[in-house]
């Protein structure tokens, strides 16, 4: 079990990973035991199922023309899915934008979701989500919203923890700089998860930092981080987990660094074989996070796969559900674009609304 | 009532909302011991607890991004950039996510926070500490953007901005922080948003001004006087939205328009005010609506402000070429 | 000569600047092995060598700093903003140094940099990618703002932008990249910065634009013509400094004017050109100086465009208003 | 001697100092000898000692109502005369606004500093100082450009470092950190000097950051830093003559925390007795570089102090001959408004220029 011993034994700069399982599966402690039930593995392992089904609906929805683009999740899944486990209704999900499974267990609907990815802001209103902020697409810019959560659960005297993302590019924005420092300083009950899935876009790690990882950026802050397995659903739990009661124990923010691959590409738009190699795609398919967890459920026995592929169709079906619901989803009108900005609207909006208006009236109906 | 000047009444403003609602906090750098580096905090530390008063980290953008962080928490942070030119490493937050959380969210989540910001030039400083950059907010969609020109409004219309559940930049002519004394009430009171104030009726030419300008007009205005033109002087107070109601019955009337603000010229605040005066009283001008305002060049070291700033006597000048058109 | 579009015309002359100039660099965000998101930079690294050409770790800030640095130690960096909407962090060095580094030092270091930026809406994008933030650059002073229309501006403008002394913000209508195809000359030819283009000679009313409204504007003028309305059009090609020449010109002629532009409208774009019409052309009015702009909202995701960009018909519309007026 | 073998043993997380004298000026080492000569050393110290009289009359003139501001020095001389040691021509010096010795080192004239303080950018022109920055106002917005410089110095490939300048506030700002990272990926040749006086304005450390120092931020990017006695004039030249040919030999850049105290106050229009204690004054007062530096030389005979007084006068004299040419320096001119913006006056600001100047022949001289 991660604990604070193992924390506190831990060095970023020794560049070790906190890893459970190897790349099949196994333990690679032959006396670690997962502090989860079977039941709950085998829930995980679903959810992964679900969310990476999703992720390949979603993609060829848009490759379809139904949706204007899609940052795949293919890959990642382990930390969303462990993310998920750990966070509570009261805790804060501060996303960045590679973190769906994470989104679906706070209570997004995929519905939501493809709106979203349809050009419908409606897509993040996250109505049955508690806690969870919008997609936040300036890099990084997230983070510092997260610390003036943790502000604020400090101020309320709430035990509840921030959850907040970014990628290994982001990193290098000064918003990173500037919330870990705050949530440190304010002993914010923030945890920073690092995506480091080797690439922004076309950039690989090695051309976005020299440090050794990401996890020793903590340092300067004097926050606890490490490097997790990102592929490894287990460590990623039992990370999460201690650092969400560290949080809300009053010791403040952590950094968590998860390794991890991103094995689709950076968006729908974008073509990865244009800067990454087959040997690199391949070294990184042995430790894909499905199939390490499949790994050790099927060694120690929790389930057979007999039904995966009805399992499959039944996700399909579902997932195709929800993107009939986004499809059914009202027109968008011209409210939308003027009804949100402030909580009344002003007069200047009401102005050029109604010039809008006039026109339309006015135009026998071209746009 | 007390006199107070511009300083005090701010102070009050804060001292009053920090009183009665717990989620109010207020923080930027120094406002804490210090009490700020106009004193426009001070004592409200040692009353209301550090916790709600206190300094943070030199950092704008995060000073920017965790008041929204606390706002969507159900917290009403008031937070002070230190001069103008320091809002600008904050530009990405307040542009990209405060004006805007409303609206991405549906609703869902709203920003009532405030953005105090000391601005304008004249007062013998470095550089960066003389800017006029409200038409960078004014352009900005979400933000709502407020300059009071006295302590009766200051205390006010803050008070109004506070209680504003969407997210208000307050900026604050530093120059006149302490020149202009005023009784102002002790209890609490606040100034609708978005509405100006006509300063003083007249008959042959409309100023409108905001800020430290307001007291420049009101010098031309007396000049004016002397050589029997009439000046209507429109306070604006409030740069978006702008009340175009009052900008137009005045200019109907006198069809001359003069604008002064302290801000560069291209694009600049005085640009939207000419459009509207173009949109709402063109059949009544009588002569170009004019604009008097800052060059488009770097506000100039101390001993250079005495080109850059706009005096009384140049503001009867452009006044006396309207009504002489 | 080649038929290119916008795209290739900007790699075209990124090429020969860097063929010829070995101070020329030109680096941002997936500039070097990828080429740009938009393909703007391909090929470029692969010929030119991967410490001319190259990727930056992902920070706008510091790539916009080191721009500076590179510019003042004499080089000449034309560096990339991915997307608009990106450019914001970058804001303090671009407004509080790039743009004041002369000034400030009396001319001992100059800035020679440009900053390249896609811009505009109606490409179907999320969030952040369809701004239009031309004016807060106009609106700050020490900076010149182009913007091309076509394939053969673009590529003589960014030559004259890199080698322009002073640092030159140059934004690019993403949403007509590839959408308009011309002749281009191969070799290196320059347009002069400051000078705005007459597009097509009119006698009922002037249209000002620029950048991808350009499209829009001239099939507005198809529909004019059909019932008679002959439209003078202007492509402003230069946001900062504007040619007044040109525009008092042509409203002296036509008498009405419409400025069409996507950015928001207040404080907008369109603000200052009614502004200069007004001071240069006042007498000439036969009706009021006309704005189809953004509205005062975020730019919608792309299910929302439909209401937010500006349509030919509805430039139409308001050119018949100007009309009849 | 400060020497590669010193660096590498260093860890900033152990926050140990480095130092070489004692506060009465005794070595710590009785066997480390000065790599400087005695005429050096000599010299430093009435460097120092003109450092800090050119600010104490700084302080009187603006007391006098003859400058709008002044941040004074007092305390932290040491690091600027030290940089002005080791900086060559062909260095780049890129100030925040508190390193008078170096800048004087550099060839900036008193003149000059007392003409910008004066409220008049001729200040900031520099006429005889080589690749000198003019004052960075805006917080840590400098450190970007010094990695920039140093980018176009190893494209160059010029033998020069860039001695980048900033204060323990500034280290909170994301151009901080987005400097260092970009100067590490680069290799580009740059020292920083942190300037730690232990206050922002009246924002003491603690409330910064919780790191333990600040050199251990320099882990984060993989750039090699330590914590160095600012009030140490010996340990301050060891230290920055070792990065100066570190950066140059291609190594890259370094992050150095220079220790000290800010005794005046952050300008004269602030009062420290706000926010710092006596206590706190004095416990720094004992290591006063001036004081250190003079023990140092006493102990060991370099030098006998007999004339000081005729020194500290002639100074004064030079100090004020420089104050009275910054005041007989020409007017204040509209072109100094207009002429500098851009290379060619843009016919926009000939209009405003022309307007302005049209207003001047019609008023009968009211300004
Ligand atoms: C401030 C900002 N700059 C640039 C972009 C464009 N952009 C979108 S994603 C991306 C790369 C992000 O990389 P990383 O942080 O590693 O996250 P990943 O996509 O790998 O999950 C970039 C440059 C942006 N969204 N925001
Ligand atoms: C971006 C920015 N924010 C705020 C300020 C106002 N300000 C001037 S100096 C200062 C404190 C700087 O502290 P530090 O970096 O420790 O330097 P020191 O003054 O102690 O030398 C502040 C907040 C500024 N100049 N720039
Ligand atoms: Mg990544
Ligand atoms: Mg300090």
């Amino acid at each position: 079990m991660f604990n604070e011993e193992t924390l506190n034994k831990y060095k970023p700069i020794d560049n070790k990973i906190f890893s459970l399982i190897d790349d099949e599966g196994k333990p690679l402690d032959k006396k670690w035991q997962p502090s989860l039930s079977k039941d709950a593995i085998i829930k995980a392992y679903k959810d992964l199922l679900f969310e990476r089904t999703a992720d390949y609906m979603a993609i060829s929805y848009q490759r379809q023309g139904r949706m204007f683009t899609y940052p795949p999740n293919l890959g990642q899944e382990a930390i969303h899915i462990a993310s998920g486990m750990v966070l509570k209704n009261e805790d804060w999900l501060v996303p960045a934008f590679r973190e769906l499974g994470a989104w679906l267990a706070k209570g997004v609907s995929l519905k939501e979701i493809f709106l979203y990815f349809k050009g419908n802001e409606d897509g993040s209103r996250f109505q049955a989500a508690n806690r969870m902020l919008p997609v936040s697409v300036p890099i990084a810019s997230q983070l510092v919203h997260a610390a003036g959560i943790g502000y604020a659960m400090n101020y309320k005297q709430e035990k509840a923890a921030v959850f907040a993302y970014v990628g290994d590019g982001g990193t290098s924005e000064g918003d990173f700089h500037e919330a870990l420092n705050f949530a440190a300083v304010w002993n914010a009950p923030v945890v920073f998860i690092v995506q480091n899935n080797q690439f922004a876009i076309s950039v690989p790690l090695r051309m976005q930092t020299k440090s050794i990882n990401l996890a020793v950026k903590g340092v300067a802050y004097d926050v606890p981080s490490i490097v997790v397995d990102g592929n490894d659903l287990f460590a990623m739990y039992e990370v999460l987990e201690y650092a969400r009661n560290h949080a809300i124990s009053g010791k403040g923010p952590m950094l968590i660094e998860a390794k991890t691959f991103r094995v689709g590409a950076h968006t729908t738009s974008d073509d990865p074989t244009k800067y990454r190699t087959k040997e690199e795609e391949e070294a990184w398919a042995i430790k894909d996070p499905l199939k390490r967890l499949k790994g050790y459920i099927a060694h120690n026995k929790l389930h057979d796969f007999a039904n995966e592929n009805a399992l499959i169709a039944e996700f399909k079906k579902k997932i195709d559900a929800e993107f009939e619901a986004a499809e059914q989803h009202g027109d968008y009108k011209l409210d939308d674009v003027f009804g949100y900005m402030y909580e009344e609207l002003p007069s200047e909006l009401k102005r050029q609304k109604n010039a809008l208006e006039n026109y339309y009236q006015n135009s026998g109906g071209a746009k | 009532m007390k006199v107070m000047n511009l300083v005090q009444a701010i102070n009050d403003a804060l001292d009053i909302k920090l009183a009665e609602d717990k989620n109010v906090v207020v923080y930027g750098e120094d406002v804490g011991v210090e009490g700020g580096v106009f004193r426009v905090t001070e004592g409200l530390q040692l009353k209301h607890g550090a916790d709600r008063v206190f300094d943070s980290p030199l950092a704008e953008s995060a000073i920017a991004g965790t008041a929204l962080g606390m706002a969507i928490a159900g917290m009403k942070p008031v937070i002070e950039m230190q001069f103008d030119g320091f809002v600008y490493p904050a530009m990405n937050q307040i542009l990209s996510h405060l004006s805007r959380f409303r609206n991405r969210t549906r609703g869902k989540f709203s920003v009532p926070a405030v953005i105090r910001i000391p601005y304008g030039g004249g007062i013998n400083a470095l550089e960066h500490h003389s800017e006029s950059p409200e038409a960078y907010f004014g352009h900005t969609p979400g933000l709502k953007v407020v300059i009071p020109s006295t302590p009766y409004d200051a205390k006010g219309l803050l008070i109004a901005a506070i209680e504003d559940p969407d997210p208000v930049i307050f900026m604050e002519p530093k120059r006149i922080y302490r020149a202009i004394k005023q009784e102002v009430p002790d209890e609490k009171y606040s100034i609708p948003l978005g509405k100006a104030k006509v300063l003083s009726a007249g008959e042959h030419v409309t100023v409108i001004a905001y800020g430290a300008m307001i007291r420049e007009a009101q010098k031309a205005i007396v000049l004016a006087k002397q050589k029997g033109i009439s000046v209507e002087l429109i306070d604006l107070r409030s740069i978006w939205p702008i009340d175009r109601d009052t900008i137009r019955e005045s200019v109907r009337k006198t069809g001359r328009v003069l604008i002064v603000t302290e801000a560069a010229q291209s694009y600049g605040p005085a640009a939207e005010l000419i459009s509207i005066v173009n949109e709402e009283a063109f059949l009544s001008l009588e002569a170009p609506p004019t604009r008097l305002t800052g060059f488009d060049t770097t506000i100039p070291l101390p001993l250079g402000e005495k080109f850059y700033m706009i005096s009384p006597e140049r503001i009867m000048f452009e006044i006396e070429k309207l009504v002489r058109y």
